[in-house]
């Protein structure tokens, strides 16, 4: 579990840098990142942080609706079984 | 019982890897999808815009039910089970 | 090999939700799909199957024609070999 | 006879899984690109068109065919064995 | 000395594998991130040109500050550790 | 180590093969590459192989340099720490 938690912090630090990179960095006339890219590559991460956690929360509640409704049609199929 | 009800303990804790895995690249995937769908590119500042926040959630509604009717479809040919 | 056979369904589940998904949802004032992303999404899960079984058949053919190609080359070398 | 003939069990298998997991890549690569090539993204219907059917065959075939001159460009730089 | 300086020999080799791979990866996505910001897709002869080389070159000083940026912004809000 | 050479240079083959067809084949008329496709596809592996590996010096040369000032901040940290 530990190592899966590792693991997919390091898949989610990669995600982002080549996403913010792909989507603040468009010239290569210096070596340096300049600020507006230093800048735009920070609001990157932060929203897409912002927006990871907030379809987490989401994925959570539908999860767990839909186990909620798995048990109620499993409850349903055992009592119609029954019949 | 026959498959599902498995006796052997260690096959039964790779099913369960294996649908944590699932759920991990389903929501990796729920992730981007979205992303790609909702956000503004421009990033202008670091926040999520009340605009953006609306389409997330609409989004991974939406989202979920896609993978309910794929579900349906994979699972009416065999291919799931 | 059933432990492959799962993780591959999955990987396709997975890539038909992605692509059909991106493919058929446009909109999002509302949270729930409307009649016409669900018959999309159905037909492009249907087009995504068919076409993948299409190319499994070529796929198959394919192989096994390098595989006998391979045979040929093979023995061809070794009848070369004890000149 | 050197390294392919070797005589470790567990090496030889796991020499088995790699080269069945490079073709379950190769398929799924080769189903993924065809799909961008040739299929009409407006999914009017659940049915492939005749034109749809015989470009996934001339893709299929095209394919294959790359991967034999990639495979001599990367044999012929040592980076293949 | 706590979690780093593990005793178990089995989790410091998947540590050091784990390593290894984020390593990989990185160099893997360099890589195409690169390949796309700097080489010409008409493929007229098989060399780089000088314009390509010296994008490459500065492409990945800057990937790899992105990479130093991201680490901070995540190790910032416990995300890394 | 070996075992991730053959995984790495078979990720390798699969990343060419993909990202050089879809640069290079086009149209779908016949069965077999043409000349000028089978010539864009050559130019692309080259091409390919030869920014990877520039890529490949430039990424070594990074790591050094961090892994040296990496160890000069610990140093530096140590040393700190002893005040």
């Amino acid at each position: 579990i530990e190592q899966m938690q590792v693991r997919d912090s390091l898949r989610m630090y990669n995600t982002l840098v080549e996403r913010c990179f792909k989507d603040c960095v468009e010239s290569f006339r210096r070596k340096d990142l300049d600020a507006t890219e230093e800048k735009c590559v920070q609001s990157c991460c932060s929203k897409f942080m912002k927006h990871s956690a907030r379809v987490g929360i989401r994925f959570g509640e539908l999860s767990s609706e839909a186990e909620t409704q798995m048990q109620q049609m499993m409850a349903g199929q055992q009592a119609g079984g029954g019949k | 019982m026959a498959q599902q009800g498995g006796q052997d303990p260690a096959a039964a804790i790779e099913m369960a890897k294996q649908e944590m895995d699932y759920r991990v690249a389903l929501f990796n995937a729920m992730v981007s999808s979205c992303y790609e769908k909702c956000i503004d590119k421009r990033y202008k500042d670091g926040e999520l815009s009340v605009g953006e926040n609306s389409c997330i959630d609409r989004c991974s509604s939406k989202y979920w039910q896609v993978t309910g009717i794929v579900g349906q479809m994979l699972g009416s040919q065999g291919g799931m089970h």
